[in-house]
């Protein structure tokens, strides 16, 4: 089955892409094909901890992330130089992930057979 | 070879509901198959059919609904991104009690398994908006 | 005559806090919300830009965001009371996308 | 102190339809006039009643429907934009012979001007969205 | 009568907010206010010569714009600096404005009333 | 195993055009459509990262910017037929926002 990466440069609350990547990465478990979580650019906030929504009274979206791995979507990549330049470090993820850096992502892309954008 | 389509854009609110349809003739020009379009999010604004566009503009859903009629093509929308803005066929406006359809009839309501499945299933899957 | 300044965009999806602070004059003030509270966090690219000036948050978008112990300094959380505050003292508002 | 807002965003693409609502609850809680509410491009799809929101999430098009009823505010969406939206209500809708109207009752749709007069008359202005 | 700014940071094309600010700029000169047209950042591209949108099929923006002065909207300013960046100069753009610097533009600012922002 | 890379924002709009920079392997193309063009523009702040890169523009979307004159060298121009060849020809698309 074709190997799919779902890459993730948007930022959460602003925009609804990372709902609605994270809609399409359970619609497309189900058919358990070879899947990665690409989490770049703006993208790697999505993953925050602490992600507090009570007072905006915006979607929980940071508590469905964290519920990925029950669905066996397991192979999350964060590119490091993304996280970095914005302050923050693989513990401030709510997710265990695999830190990559540019040369990782260079071949991860030359892995997939397709790429959804988000 | 294959070609699968995904549209994340509104008509009235990005160029790249444009950029797609163009790009979707020239798929169909070059003697290749377009697998399904998929609407995404804003995307699903392409399916409606209550807009109204100035007279010297060009009606990018009339221009997609078109296209789907003259190749039998597959004009898929999001059902979770069409409800949240108002795209509703005449089943869905029935069961949430709305006065009427807002979908054009060439646009098909349907689950993100036909994204999963377009992306699996193409050979090449080209992204427009966002 | 003081200015309020409304950043909503992230640094890395708009130039437009890079461009307020260009002009900010003495006695403006500097409002960050929706995905404008990204450049706020301590330590990143684009809070570097705001080294040296007084700005303003808003708190729920900061706290939805998981940002509220990641704050550079010199930023003030602000609920949208304050936000109507600084509106009132301020004699204009202008939006920066 | 009498303030106006305008919109640009729509609630389902956006986050500044409820940053928008906020500050316009903000306003009203600390005792100032809101001018007028102006809806303009993809703002007009906050008057959209055919939208369909999950339980567990808010329906910001009807908490600005609930807001303008309690406060009389007055909230008006630009004509221009709303109809390339397929925002329309009963007597668009009719004019342009589609099946249904589209825009809660308690928005108005209207010209620029109003939005011109929003900005001449009112103490300030504030723009969500873009 | 109140001095409006009307602030173009959008370029053309991509998004209507430049179409929005123009139907927004020819409604409000009928009450015939002091009025502003500020051009910065992205939105000095409105204003560059020569666009053809015959291949592409959208609106002609550019012809729009082009007749400003007929409205009698004559107060254009261009910001020197975001123009200088995008490789531009005032002989490139179709209409006849003033170039502002920076401390020009924070000047502006202060004095109008309100700001429209697209 | 080369891949199509897709960009459509101006690049004070966005930091797609960088990002993608920093990843791109030999082989693979790099197409600039909508706003995206804007990146191509000679002497401008945003051409700069595309030095020593070859990179493809969409015809129409320059003639609608007024670009045709304006261009960077190591820009091709092509149209929506020659999109879809590279995007044959290529192994996959990466659209970049």
């Amino acid at each position: 089955m074709a190997h799919l990466l779902f890459h993730l440069r948007t930022p959460p609350h602003g925009h609804p892409a990372g709902e609605e990547a994270l809609e399409a990465i359970l619609a497309t478990s189900v058919f358990e094909p070879p899947l990665t979580v690409l989490f770049e650019g703006d993208g790697v906030f999505q993953l925050v901890r602490s992600q507090d929504v009570h007072a905006l009274g915006c979607r929980d979206l940071a508590a469905n992330w964290s519920a990925l791995p029950v669905y066996e979507v397991t192979d999350l990549r964060v590119h490091g130089p993304s996280l970095a330049a914005r302050g923050l470090t693989p513990e401030d993820l709510l997710l265990d992930v695999t830190v990559i850096n540019d040369a990782e992502l260079a071949a991860l892309i030359a892995d997939v057979d397709r790429v959804l954008s988000f | 070879m294959r070609i699968a389509i995904v549209v994340r854009s509104g008509p009235a609110s990005s160029q790249s509901s444009r950029s797609a349809l163009r790009f979707t003739q020239a798929v169909l020009d070059a003697g290749h198959d377009v697998h399904r379009v998929f609407f995404h999010g804003d995307g699903t604004y392409n399916a409606n059919t209550l807009s109204v566009v100035p007279q010297d503009e060009e009606d990018l859903s009339a221009s997609w609904a078109a296209l789907g009629r003259e190749h039998d093509l597959d004009l898929v929308i999001c059902v979770a991104s069409a409800l949240k803005r108002g795209m509703l066929d005449a089943s869905e406006a029935d069961r949430y009690e709305r006065p009427a359809a807002s979908v054009r009839p060439e646009f098909v309501i349907s689950g993100l398994g036909q994204l999963a499945d377009a992306a699996l299933d193409a050979d090449r899957m080209v992204t427009f908006g966002g | 005559m003081a200015t309020l300044h409304l950043i909503n965009k992230s640094p890395t999806r708009s130039d437009a806090l890079a461009s307020c602070l260009r002009v900010l004059a003495p006695g403006d003030a500097l409002l960050l919300i929706e995905d404008g509270v990204y450049a706020a966090v301590a330590d990143s690219t684009g809070s570097q830009a705001l080294l040296g000036h007084v700005c303003h948050a808003l708190a729920a978008d900061i706290a939805a965001r998981g940002l509220q112990t990641r704050l550079a300094d010199g930023v003030r959380v602000i609920d949208e009371a304050g936000f109507v505050d600084l509106c009132v003292h301020c004699d204009r508002v202008m939006s920066w996308f």
